[in-house]
């Protein structure tokens, strides 16, 4: 009798434990038990382990969940080194693996793999998304604030091409290196340009060291401010006062429909906080998976594969989403700009919602994916 | 070859405004115990430091054998034949004695830097290690860790060491100091039996193993050389004297 | 007036933030300086003190509305009387020992300190507000700067200042330099040394504390921040080489100003700078600017 | 028995354990790890037991050399010995380097350049390009052996690591045993005179830098081979950290004492969760449950503990005991 | 002339035993000191002389038995209080801080709160001309001598009143040794007491009022002056003198 095993790893300690982390495992379990806790008529089981953001821990713990405890999926999460060497595992042993917080799009581009999905945002999404959106609005000229390694590389080309290919400009950028603890100088030269927007390439810790700087240094009243990877956690823990007026994409946002709220109170009265949108995906991931298996009555990953790419995703976070070829699940994406403190009337109120982005205008086109099995 | 082996022209150190030795021109012959005292701060020790370039000197110049060193490196100068003693025992303390012994022989065979080959080709040396153990009269000891020894077994276990250079010329820097009175006469036995054939340059404040065994005095005051010859004529300079020995003739036998 | 297609105000301005980070790597550096001084151990722990005085500070605005100005006293003293726990429970056990121990212990503590905040509070970073009465910012006409920012400047180099004279200028300096090499001797002395070194290491804890505290509003507090400062700091303090204290501010100052001028003319390097110099530094001066050889 | 026939006994004992270890439902790609980190620690320890370096930048050789091994077969398509080869030799390379400045310096702030030099390399490796920032270098193939032996298959590889680690560990242990060790051990206990018998002391600590990185350089080069990827958390200074308590939990100075160290701390690493989800159930505390993302905090917690209490390290202690023993039996 | 103050000995040892870690070096040691008196310690080397000195300060690992100074007992004092009751320690290794410079040296014991003031900087540098002249160099940058006598003129600044000089004629030149045992002298007329350990018999014969043996860390003989050459040929068979 097969058993429905997921194995979960990600990032539970350290960097990027708010976004995913320990909430990831509540929202899976959360949807496990939403299911009936049951699948082919035995109980799903969920292992969980922190990866410490080190690969090989994350590929030697998928490895041994799929050789000794059977698992029949494994979920990755965030931080992209560890995402693609678990890929990996789950391609050779032919696992289901999906993955959410990790954003690097090469888990669907030139590493995709017939087991991969890539359920929630990617960079490229960020990037179109903010970038595209903006320059719609009219804001024509760039400044990059950028990481100095791939992901920031990555986040500022794919921006880049969007602003230009619509008439944008970029008119220079600035790297950075990681975890810098102080932006002001960069801020400086960023305002030296007088471009209109000011595109914050970077995550976590240095996206918020940097609207902080800017806002200390008067920066946001002469330029946009725009963040290229931001998540809930980061605007709650900085305050609206710091963020206010801050650009971004998000993949989902609690208060933006009667169902998310729904999802929302429910995972709030477990864990005090609102999810982010990783951890929703988490949840309808999981469903996703499930609801699968149930339907082609195995866990065999060809056939659970072939399942979930025909179906399309109908939840609270997506709609009408499909998984392609690739393995990258196409849903509606968000601009959202975070509130004013005065605007905000309730706990947890932080983001208006500015445009919705069709998941076609967002994510990779067939014709740039370097995906061999999507041609 | 010049008869002396060791010859400085106008050696000087300079310490930031401070001259501690200044124009010293010393000639140490070959074959002879040389010592060199000195009232304290005199620079004695600094001179053995310029000598073994564990300092730089601010001018003049060092032959050895008739060749300008004063361009080399310490190690370099040791290769050479020119081996010191430290004003504090300097041995290997958690190895045995043999093995102290052997650390000196070990560079001839030149497999120093041989990570690959066994400790075991060591054992060659073995025989040459226990002879010049016995000639300082630590054989019964030889596989004795260092650190439980006396310190006057320590000094002599240094002098085997430095012996076991082939050294053909030795610093020794007060190496009677904090010495028993059996240990003095023991070490100065053992400095004038390992002088045969060799030549020794010694810094001491004991008269008495000055008086024994130097062939030949150097006084140094003030950074610089006061008064040289043999004993007996050193230690009657009236300036001598006044600058070192003291008054008293007592005390000149008495200072240990 | 152009310098390699900056204006003179530009660099003017990036000296003015050079110097106010800076601040943090002197008054860091100088902290271990001195506990390396009495106490000859490298304090790896030094990032996760400079961390909780920020955090404390975030605690006690969040939870009690503590303001900035009390806490700017009492987090050190907080920061202070834990380094005295530190010092009474753990470091006191291993002097005798070789270096190499102090390095490590203080490492585990810094991953046990750093564990435990991290468990309770993230670590995406937490945000805290300039205090009000130095927000808004003063334009000096090349520039707009926070006053925040001056006043980190300022309070820094005060507090390094007076550090200074104490310990160079004082009777209670010159024990604290000789306990340094032998604590032994200074207590058969008449000196109480037991409680000096306690007292020392509380002072460059709370030092540290100081600076997380100032570091707070410009800064994200997090409990990670002190992890990135440290390993920076380190190679402030082989640069500068502790041989002296007005050493290891000068250096920290100096550093914290190159690293400025890198982010303009060269900001991939930014990070490496530091290193870079150290390297430099010790092929013409082994024992560093400020150190002694031997 | 004495206590070298005991320690004979005990290697023989481990090495026939290796040998069997995939039969006895051992995970041979956990086990090729453990391995990959017990030859880490080892020469580690090669530099801080002999020599009394203590060394906090030894990230940088481990994961330098993972690096090249990783690019050289990924990119190159070279095959794996000589990726191999590259590897040690760009450890060696990196720790010529390293050495280099760090010898300059004597006690810790010798330790403080290395940590410096190797947080300089992790800047690089985050931000050349070839690395592939913090996605890493992925999807290195295992590929042919000498252009013979498929490596794809877990099993062939365990066993020709282990010919590896085990070549390599003998070589340390006659590193150990040899005239360049003696004078190693002559220079950590007094250097000056050292100098004064005639050896270039800097010159012989930095061949055992070398040696040290070199092999060091291996361990990366084949986790790399082992795992297929090489990714920033083996250059960051924790991973410096790390293989110092490996070797201190150990024993250092011993020569088995870093392959237990680094068998202790990472099965800690990697199993720790499942010790506390197994505590969680047995005690009914559901604290314990955490415990799998406490790894640094438990880390910490070893550290303060091994450093106040037990500072032999587990292979010290037990050495010291049978030596006690022994000694006792006599009387 | 100290008659009365006999009653309370200046230092009084009872029973002594030290250890360092596990080696057990002193095995009972016991001396009287009266103020005013110059008391030299012979004994060979590693006999346990500095112990003794080292014990008396706290400076050694585990003590036991007695250790009373000026009638006051210190065994389970801590160091810094020990000295507080008046001793100055001059110790074998001359313990010059490197970090201060000579005169900084001179300065650094306090100045003792018992009552009688020590010698002036100007008293000190017209006894000791070298260290006037070294005043501001490195203190470890003086010579070998010159520390000596830097470590003895130290504690004589501070108004301790016992002092224990642990081997102060090591390594001086014979006109500075002949300048301290004038000094010693003086120091005794001046009502200080004196504990000395010396390796140079001749240079402690003609100085102290009584000596005390010691061998194997306990005390084997014991005699005034006077008697000291009576006592020769034990001496010399004891010590090899
Ligand atoms: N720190 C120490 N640890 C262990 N043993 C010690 C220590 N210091 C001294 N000893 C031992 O204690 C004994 C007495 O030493 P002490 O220094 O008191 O002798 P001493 O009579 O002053 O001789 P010396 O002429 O060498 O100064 C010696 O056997 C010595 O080895
Ligand atoms: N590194 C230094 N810097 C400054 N002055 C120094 C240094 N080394 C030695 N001196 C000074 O040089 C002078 C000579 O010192 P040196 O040690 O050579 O004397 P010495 O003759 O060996 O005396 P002693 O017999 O007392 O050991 C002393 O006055 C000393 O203060
Ligand atoms: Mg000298
Ligand atoms: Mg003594």
């Amino acid at each position: 009798q097969e058993k429905v095993v997921i194995g979960f790893v990600t990032d539970m300690s350290s960097l990027y434990s708010d976004v995913e982390g320990k909430g990831g495992a509540t929202a899976i379990q959360m949807a496990i038990d939403d299911f009936g806790g049951k699948a082919l008529g035995q109980p799903i089981e969920l292992l969980t382990a922190d990866h410490q953001n080190k690969a090989d821990i994350a590929a030697s713990k998928a490895r041994e969940w799929i050789d000794t405890q059977g698992a029949t999926m494994i979920f990755g999460g965030t931080n992209s080194g560890t995402a693609l060497a678990t890929a990996k595992v789950a391609q050779e042993k032919k696992r289901v693996y999906i993955n959410n917080g990790a954003g690097s799009s090469a888990l669907t581009n030139e590493a995709c793999t017939p087991y991969t999905v890539h359920y929630g945002y990617d960079t490229v999404a960020l990037a179109k998304g903010t970038g595209g959106a903006l320059v719609d609005e009219g804001y024509k000229t760039w400044f990059f604030l950028t990481a100095d390694y791939a992901f920031g590389h990555a986040l500022e080309k794919d921006t880049s091409a969007v602003v230009e290919a619509k008439g944008g400009k970029v008119l220079g950028a600035v790297r950075h290196p990681l975890n810098a603890s102080d932006f002001s100088s960069f801020l400086l030269q960023a305002q030296s340009s007088k471009a209109q927007v000011l595109g914050l390439a970077n995550a976590g810790g240095d996206t918020i060291n940097s609207v902080k700087a800017a806002k200390e240094f008067g920066i946001d009243k002469t330029m946009k401010v725009a963040g290229l990877l931001v998540f809930l956690s980061d605007i709650h823990s900085l305050g609206l006062k710091n963020v206010g007026g801050l650009l971004h994409t998000t993949s989902w946002y609690w208060d933006k429909d009667d169902a998310s709220r729904k999802f929302g109170e429910k995972y709030f009265a477990k864990m005090k906080r609102m999810p982010t949108d990783v951890q929703a995906a988490d949840y309808s991931a999981t469903m996703t998976y499930l609801k699968a298996v149930a339907a082609v009555k195995t866990t065999d990953a060809d056939k659970v594969m072939e399942y979930m790419k025909k179906t399309p995703i109908n939840d609270f976070y997506a709609k009408n989403g499909i998984i392609r070829p690739d393995g990258r699940m196409v849903h509606e994406m968000y601009l959202v700009e975070a509130k004013q403190p005065s605007e905000s009337k309730k706990p947890w109120d932080y983001l208006k919602i500015v445009k919705k982005l069709p998941g076609d205008s967002v994510f990779t086109t067939k014709a740039d994916s370097k995906c061999a099995l999507w041609k | 070859m010049s008869d002396f082996i060791l010859e400085t022209r106008n050696l000087t150190k300079e310490f930031k405004g401070f001259t501690a030795v200044s124009d010293v021109s010393l000639n140490v012959q070959r074959h002879s115990i040389h010592a060199l005292i000195g009232p304290n701060g005199a620079g004695k020790t600094t001179c053995f430091n310029l000598l073994t370039k564990f300092l730089e000197p601010t001018s003049g110049s060092i032959r050895f054998n008739g060749r300008d060193i004063t361009r080399e490196q310490p190690a370099q100068i040791a290769r050479r034949g020119v081996i010191r003693s430290f004003q504090i025992s300097a041995v290997f303390p958690h190895l045995t004695l043999i093995e102290n012994v052997r650390i000196g022989l070990q560079r001839r065979l030149g497999t120093a830097f041989h990570f690959w080959r066994s400790e075991r080709s060591l054992r060659q040396l073995d025989d040459r290690a226990m002879q010049l153990l016995t000639e300082v009269g630590l054989e019964d000891l030889a596989d004795e860790v260092t650190v439980n020894l006396p310190y006057g077994r320590k000094r002599a276990l240094e002098i085997a060491t430095t012996l076991s250079m082939e050294p053909e010329l030795m610093l020794l820097d007060e190496p009677t100091q904090g010495m028993g009175h059996e240990d003095v006469d023991r070490v100065t036995d053992l400095i004038r039996k390992v002088s045969v054939g060799r030549t020794i340059l010694m810094v001491e404040h004991n008269m008495k193993v000055v008086s024994t065994i130097a062939d030949r005095i150097t006084v140094l005051q003030r950074g610089t050389v006061l008064a040289e010859g043999p004993y007996d004529e050193v230690s009657t300079n009236p300036e001598v004297m006044e600058a070192y020995m003291g008054s008293t003739d007592a005390q000149l036998q008495g200072a240990h | 007036m152009e310098f390699f297609g900056i204006s003179l105000p530009g660099l003017l301005s990036q000296l003015l933030l050079g110097l106010v980070n800076g601040s943090f790597y002197a008054i860091l550096s100088l902290g271990l300086a001195v506990i390396f001084g009495l106490l000859n151990v490298i304090n790896f722990a030094h990032g996760a003190l400079f961390m909780m005085g920020a955090v404390i500070t975030w605690m006690a605005m969040n939870y009690f509305g503590i303001n900035y100005w009390v806490m700017l006293v009492v987090a050190p003293l907080v920061v202070g009387v834990f380094g005295v726990l530190i010092e009474r429970l753990l470091l006191r056990w291993i002097y005798k020992l070789d270096h190499l121990y102090g390095l490590l212990l203080t490492l585990g503590l810094t991953l046990l300190i750093e564990g435990v905040f991290r468990s309770v509070y993230g670590v995406s970073g937490l945000g805290y507000d300039t205090p009000d009465l130095l927000s808004g910012g003063t334009n000096l006409g090349f520039m707009f700067l926070p006053n925040y920012r001056a006043w980190v400047v300022v309070a820094s180099i005060s507090v390094c200042l007076a550090t200074w004279f104490v310990i160079e200028k004082t009777k209670l300096g010159a024990y604290l330099r000789a306990g340094t090499e032998n604590p032994r001797l200074v207590e058969a002395f008449g000196v109480n040394v037991p409680v000096m070194v306690t007292l020392t290491y509380a002072f460059g804890a709370a030092l540290a504390a100081f600076a997380g505290v100032l570091s707070a509003p410009v800064y994200q507090v997090s409990p990670l921040m002190g992890q990135n400062m440290i390993i920076v700091v380190f190679a402030v303090v082989v640069i500068g080489g502790m041989g002296s204290i007005m050493g290891s501010i000068l250096t920290g100052l100096g550093l914290g100003v190159i690293e400025g001028f890198t982010k303009v003319f060269y900001p991939e390097a930014s990070s490496t700078v530091v290193f870079v110099i150290m390297v430099i530094v010790l092929l013409i001066r082994p024992a560093g600017l400020f150190g002694k050889e031997n | 028995m004495n206590l070298k026939n005991l320690a004979v006994l005990g290697y023989g004992l481990l090495f026939v354990g290796l040998l069997a270890a995939p039969f006895l439902g051992a995970y041979p790609v956990f086990v090729m790890k453990l391995m990959c980190f017990a030859l880490f620690a080892a020469a580690f320890n090669l530099l801080l037991g002999y020599t009394g370096m203590l060394s906090f930048g030894h990230a940088a050789f481990l994961g330098g050399a993972a690096y090249v091994t990783g690019y050289a077969i990924k990119v190159w398509g070279l095959t794996p010995e000589v990726g191999l080869l590259l590897g040690t030799a760009g450890g060696a390379f990196l720790g010529l380097i390293v050495g280099f400045f760090a010898i300059r310096r004597t006690g810790i702030y010798s330790t403080m350049i290395t940590l410096a030099l190797a947080q300089m390399l992790f800047f690089v490796a985050l931000q050349a390009p070839f690395t592939g920032g913090e996605d890493g270098l992925q999807s290195v193939p295992r590929g042919m052996l000498f252009g013979l032996i498929d490596l794809k298959n877990d099993l062939v590889l365990y066993y020709i690591v282990l010919a590896i680690v085990v070549a390599a560990f003998l070589l340390i242990v006659r590193t150990v045993h040899s005239p360049f060790g003696q004078v190693l051990k002559a220079i950590k206990e007094n250097e000056p005179r050292a100098t004064s018998l005639g050896y270039d002391t800097n010159r012989f600590k930095l061949l055992a830098f070398v040696l040290s990185a070199a092999l060091s350089g291996l361990a990366g080069a084949l986790k790399t081979l082992v795992m297929g990827f090489a990714t920033l958390s083996d250059v960051h200074w924790t991973a410096s950290g790390h293989v110092v308590l490996m070797t201190l939990l150990g024993g250092l100075g011993t020569l088995s004492g870093p392959l237990v160290g680094s068998a202790v701390v990472v099965l800690l690493e990697n199993k720790l969760g499942e010790v506390g989800h197994f505590l969680a159930e047995t005690t009914h505390i559901d604290w314990f449950n955490t415990l799998g993302e406490s790894v640094t905090m438990v880390t910490g917690l070893i550290f303060v503990v091994c450093v106040l209490a037990f500072r032999r390290g587990i292979m010290g202690e037990i050495i010291a005991w049978l030596t006690r023993r022994r000694g006792a039996g006599k009387i | 002339m100290a008659s009365t103050a006999s009653q309370t000995p200046a230092l009084e040892i009872a029973k002594l035993e030290a250890w360092y870690g596990e080696s057990h070096v002193l095995h009972g040691i016991d001396v009287v000191v009266r103020p005013g008196e110059v008391v030299t310690l012979l004994g060979r080397n590693g006999a346990g002389r500095t112990s003794t000195l080292r014990a008396v300060m706290g400076l050694t690992g585990a003590r036991k038995g007695s250790i009373k100074i000026n009638g006051v007992e210190t065994i389970d004092m801590p160091t810094h209080r020990i000295a507080h009751l008046g001793v100055g320690y001059c110790p074998e290794e001359r313990g010059i801080f490197a970090s201060l410079s000579c005169e900084e040296n001179l300065l650094l014991p306090p100045v003792l709160k018992t009552g009688t003031p020590g010698m002036s900087l100007e008293e000190i540098y017209d006894m000791f001309p070298n260290l006037a002249e070294r005043r501001n160099s490195q203190g470890t940058r003086l010579s070998g001598g010159e520390q000596q006598m830097l470590a003895v003129a130290r504690i004589l600044r501070t108004g301790a009143k016992l002092l224990l000089l642990d081997e102060i004629s090591e390594g001086l030149a014979p006109v500075i040794v002949q300048a301290l045992a004038r000094m010693i002298t003086t120091l005794r007329t001046k009502g200080y007491t004196v504990v000395m350990v010396e390796q140079n018999f001749r240079f402690a014969a003609p100085l102290a009022d009584r000596f005390y043996v010691i061998e194997h860390g306990a005390v084997v003989q014991h005699f005034a002056a006077a008697e000291l050459e009576s006592r020769m040929p034990i001496l010399n068979q004891l010590l090899g003198i």
